[in-house]
């Protein structure tokens, strides 16, 4: 049945969430940007309590750090709709962290992108001894390096190349937009065996912060997310031993005719995507919020203001809930096991770039004022990326329109 | 649970409704010439039920959440959109009978069935002059005068629903049958439509000093006001579930088109400037149909926010229709623009339709005042 | 100087112009539109009147109906720009028909789309013979077939063949989406001698009416401009004599390396694409105009429909003006004898996308009411296909694209 | 006549003015860091007269019309937008002092020169209830208190130019100087200001109580209203010139990234999904430019009209300035949002300059009350 109640659970996270995002993420916001970085203590406490980063955005608790697309099988006698809620409530959480703050949410200590990867196609050995060290003793991290400087959205390109040699493999190559890549305990690698044989010879790797021959190069400066840590990464014959090519090569020798390294790195987009997508309707809604609170305190209750106030505020009402429904919708379709490219690109299109447009009204009910001092300028300067990162606007219109077409055997 | 799964039934529902949504379109031009429905259409829909599904029980009616409703329309107007805005029976007054018990008018419906009426609402949004629709209380008598604004079924209607103000501001409903005969107290002036919904029987009603029994004016007051905006936030859910079958139609004929004709030298569709459109044509049509369904199940669970999601479903629907029809047409290039394809006749339809349902900014605003509390002329 | 005074001769044009849209165009305008036809009395009357269509759509008095694009060169001591205002007088006029009636305006006797391919590439012989008979006593058209059912914006792509005879041509095929097709005295029709040629095989012949082989086989029915005829044309085994091929064998042996039928073709387009905008800014205007009338008569003057008036008035005048000046802009470089397929697709892509949108807007202020013998429904109805004919939205982009991406010498 | 063609004069301003925005551009970046335009800007600037352009010959100025100011301003914001806001002399308030004798203020210019100024309007629009600069008359004296909305020039200003209203709500126009040692009487808040333009000088204003001598009050009642309706147009339009001039900086770097930069095999200039948004991009900076130039030389020729044309150039100018530098990060993919490329900035700058100068919705609405006649608050 057709309904947008969210489960007891569902309800709990989400206000637990968004306890934590209004009580202990917002209070350190504009400091965080203005510092550039997370405050360490904070990052130590917020460990301590247990908070850490769940796959691609979502906050979990202690001990449901373990990823979204990590859920184990459906028992057979149980809808699958009802059973397997992990989608729809990791995004209703990674909404309420985006309205915290989105650029701390990031750095929330965890695994990070780089959990999926490795809870879905690790070893129970490389699962074991990279998931484990994520503990309240102090906070550590994980990260995800796929993309290069000469490819950008285009990761079918990968140029670090991982050259087999005795007992591990050489990777050479540079890895840019890393977030947290500095800090990370270890970072999965995305590097190729083989150019010529294209996605067939793409390999994940994890990569061990203090290998020989891996180095952070440098932090980006960025429009915003300033809080979030973006790193280039540097790989100059860097060792890296068979125990940590993600799987065992075995896993890509069953696979040969299946899943290459290139579909890891996609499957972990098709899950990341409504997340990114719900952390950007977060981010909307923050400034929506924090714009109606200012209009209902600053405007006054009739004449021109106050009705350019009405329809601007309707309209976002509606943008963001829009946004929020398509990635409730991408997220359900990946719980119940069918396919959700195209509901994933759409979602993630649509709140990418309308989260933008949101941010961009609120300024303007805020007026001049606006430019000082308010949190949603900052919310502005952090949601632009959210219609970049994870695939561009553009590469999810290619995929919205490749699955139109698929209807009619078109490949376009 | 967030759920996007239709039931069962609503799955049969919609599985018929797809099925004669493709006889539909076949006859749609010739509807469209005819200025209404077929009758072999029109008694398909009646026997199938799809006239009476918002109906209550007690006037024969299927009495369907509207989140079903939503489903089955969206599914009969991916036929043609004009074509099912003529069915028979209470256009968009069915929204009236349907809160009738709930505004505590239990009797209203005893009688009815599915008698072809209208609802034509002076009240909703601001008027201009020359809507001038008013009831007069005159040597205790009521008296109705005026004209309406051009109002969907109003053609065919025996039995109108007015809303409209009594000379002291107050918002009353006022019923006015035919006579056996089929006589009304009403004139209708069919004026000259041709932009599109021309099988809707969109006319004017005008009333020249009508009297009105007592008992025909069926609310006033705040008991008027609230039934009118519980029918209204029904009747917008269900204009717009109408306006996203208008929209899937539209995206698929385009994708299909697309897919099939080629330019220099390959299919337009593998030009990222038609794909893109295509792509964001579904992605349109994805929203509205959400805003839809997200209304609809508010309002089935008589949750009170129903009110403003329908006023923003309404307005993402008028919005997004015009967007994705119109691009149909663009897509198909001439051929878009000539009737010897569907999408022109969409796109009129599309814009018929956002001109009588949609008022895109005045359900924003009507949001906002009831979000911000107090402000303009009404909220 | 940079400056937006129309000279007098243009202020002039405009005044008369507008005079005849206003006195002679708009009362049939409804009534032509319910016909789906000019009414012949008024063709007649127009005609005698010496008021002709001018290449593409502007309107030319008696004598003046020899196209935009056949101007003598300049004479050397004198500024191009002071000398040459032929095409901005063109748009100019051509606006103030569009505001008339857009579908009449088409329908206005005289050579049309074919006045400038004949003005162009015609031999003396042929432009004597072709443009002559456009005289008083009878209204009499010209007409321009490119455009192929299986083709539409790509006119590379001609498929109707001119295959070479003894004494001339015969030409198999089909064109459709012809204005005056079936009322034409005569028909530029462009035909391949060489598919495998590509454009080098172009060639364009004038294809009088009566030809044996030659019929209008079908009037298409349409959204809007009902009252222009749109005909649908067949050439079967349809024999052309050699003096009917436009500019004659010299002309295409002569330009081997130069000029192709298809650029004739094109070279009308650049010309015509302004005028096109034009037309389609006037009917904006027209638009417009009505609504702000129907405000000022009919709305409040204050309160929440006022305002929204208000907002919506500015932003379409706005609008309206930007496609005007883009306009002015393509055709005063056309007059400095510039390349301006970049400017004459700019403003084609601008104004036939936004007038519509003007036109929408202008039915919502409008409300219900709009809906009813109003003409702003007509010019909704007639507009949507200036985004279209001539090149589509998306035609105009890639030329605008194409231009951009010229100076880093790249070609998309 | 109808042209496009710039004078030889202007041009030649042009090109030294496109030559120095290269150095501009350069310099951006150090010139943010360090919040406000290096040394050896700021004096080539001056060297070059790039900085009294607008100001009026009997204030040492250049008197430019608009058109050639349009221009010359497109070039050098063309460098960078931000450093040219922070420009030294009088800003904003130049055009105050172009039209003052228009206005009959004669006098009001001759011991002026470039001073670095600004003009604090607390007219403009509607005012939040913050926003609370008010001139009282007390005693026989005038009293000016309050806080102003954030302003660009406050922070490097010694004079201000305040429009403000007295309390029987006359409009007034008051100067207020930095004694000799550079104190002022009013406080400057820079407050927290992140977004862009950060060279820019903008800041908040405060006044306490301050006492104003009468010869401090400049302008008052309808001598006020009109010359502030003058010097605004003004400022719209030259505002607006240096939003193209960061528009055309966006289009050429996103034109020339995408023509170079390759992915799936081929350089991304031929997706029309990139390509068809550098042509949006191409025509909507040359639209918001076409209706700058209307404007402003509608304005040069004394035309009123160019007061409504400069409300609807500010508008335009104000929306497509937010469009075309956001899809020119949007155009670099990640390498848009990072400092490491200029696009970023030109994103902030642009979303700060919409901020500041455009509220495009109030624009539009004061064009259409002076349109329609009488209506809201103010016309």
């Amino acid at each position: 049945m057709i309904e947008f109640k969210l489960t007891p659970a569902q309800k709990q996270m989400k206000d637990l969430t968004h306890w934590f995002a209004a009580n202990e993420m917002r209070p350190i916001s504009m400091l965080s940007d203005k510092l550039g970085k997370v405050p360490d203590e904070w990052l130590d406490k917020v460990n301590k309590m247990g908070i850490t980063l769940a796959a691609g955005g979502g906050m979990g608790g202690s001990g449901s750090g373990s990823g979204s697309s990590g859920a184990k099988k459906d028992d057979a006698d149980v809808d699958p709709e009802v059973k397997r809620q992990t989608n729809r409530t990791t995004v209703i959480a990674a909404e309420e962290v985006g309205w915290g703050d989105p650029a701390i949410a990031l750095t929330l200590p965890g695994p990070g992108l780089g959990g999926p990867p490795v809870q879905g196609s690790g070893t129970p050995e490389q699962k074991q001894r990279f998931l484990s060290i994520f503990t309240k003793d102090k906070p550590r991290w994980g990260a995800y390096a796929l993309t290069e400087p000469e490819a950008g959205s285009d990761v079918s390109n990968i140029r670090t190349t991982a050259q087999k040699v005795d007992g591990g493999y050489v990777i050479n190559g540079q890895k840019i937009f890393i977030t947290n890549g500095g800090r990370a305990s270890w970072v999965v690698v995305f590097a190729t065996v083989d150019r010529s044989a294209g996605r067939a010879g793409h390999r994940a790797f994890v990569v061990e912060q203090g290998t020989p021959g891996f180095r952070c190069s440098r932090l980006a400066h960025k429009m915003g997310m300033r809080a979030s840590e973006t790193a280039e990464l540097v790989f100059e014959d860097c060792f890296v031993p068979d125990e940590n090519l993600l799987g065992g090569e075995e896993y890509y020798a069953k696979r040969a005719e299946g899943k290459s390294g290139f579909q890891v790195a996609m499957a972990t987009f098709d899950n990341t995507r409504p997340v990114v997508a719900a952390m950007a309707t977060g981010i909307a809604q923050a400034a929506y919020d924090y714009t109606l609170d200012f209009v209902r305190k600053e405007y006054p209750k009739s004449g021109r203001l106050y009705q350019l106030a009405c329809e601007k505020l309707a309209d976002m009402e509606q943008t963001i809930q829009a946004g929020r429904l398509l990635t409730w919708e991408a997220a359900w379709k990946a719980d119940i096991g069918q396919p959700n490219s195209k509901e994933a690109a759409m979602c993630k299109a649509y709140a990418g770039k309308n989260a933008l447009e949101v941010c961009e009204t609120c300024l303007e009910l805020l007026g001049p004022a606006g430019i000082d001092g308010h949190i949603v300028e900052k919310l502005y300067r952090d949601v632009k990326v959210y219609d970049i990162f994870e695939g561009t606007n553009q590469v999810q219109h290619l995929i919205v329109a490749r699955r139109l077409y698929d209807a009619f055997e078109l490949r376009i | 649970m967030i759920s996007f799964r239709p039931t069962e039934e609503e799955k049969q529902f919609a599985d018929v409704a797809r099925d004669f949504a493709a006889e539909i379109r076949e006859a749609a031009r010739a509807c469209e010439e005819a200025g209404r429905p077929s009758d072999v259409l029109l008694k398909k829909a009646e026997e199938l039920g799809f006239t009476v599904m918002e109906l209550p029980e007690s006037a024969d009616g299927l009495e369907l959440p509207l989140v079903s409703q939503a489903q089955i329309l969206e599914a009969l107007c991916f036929g043609d959109l004009g074509v099912v805005q003529g069915f028979p029976g209470p256009a968009d007054a069915d929204s009236l009978l349907r809160t009738a018990a709930a505004a505590g008018l239990d009797t209203l419906t005893a009688d009815l069935g599915a008698q072809p009426s209208a609802f034509v609402d002076a009240l909703q949004g601001e008027s201009l002059p020359k809507e001038t629709l008013r009831l007069d209380t005159a040597n205790g008598g009521y008296r109705l005068s005026g004209n309406s604004r051009p109002m969907r079924g109003v053609k065919f209607a025996q039995r109108l629903f007015v809303a409209v103000a009594d000379d002291t501001g107050q918002p009353a409903v006022v019923v006015l049958d035919a006579a056996a005969d089929g006589a009304t107290p009403w004139q209708v002036t069919e004026g000259d439509v041709r932009l599109g919904l021309l099988t809707a029987g969109v006319a004017r009603v005008a009333l020249e000093d009508v009297a009105v029994p007592d008992d025909a004016v069926v609310a006033i007051g705040d008991s008027a006001s609230q039934w009118l905006t519980a029918a209204r936030a029904r009747v917008q859910v269900l204009q717009a579930a109408r306006s996203v079958g208008a929209m899937q139609a539209a995206v698929d004929y385009a994708t299909m088109y697309t897919a099939g004709r080629k330019a220099f030298g390959q299919e337009i569709a593998k030009f990222q400037g038609v794909s893109f459109t295509v792509a964001d044509m579904a992605i349109e049509t994805t929203a509205a149909r959400n805003l839809v369904l997200y209304a609809a199940a508010q309002l089935d669970a008589n949750d009170n926010a129903g009110v403003q999601s329908a006023r923003l479903a309404a307005a993402r629907a008028s919005r997004s229709l015009r967007f994705v029809t119109s691009n149909g047409v663009q897509l198909l290039g001439g051929h878009g623009f000539v009737q010897d394809y569907p999408v022109e006749k969409w796109m009129r339809d599309g814009q018929a339709q956002a001109v009588l349902y949609g008022r895109e900014s005045e359900r924003l605003i009507e949001y906002g005042e009831a979000l911000l509390g107090k402000g303009g002329a009404s909220a």
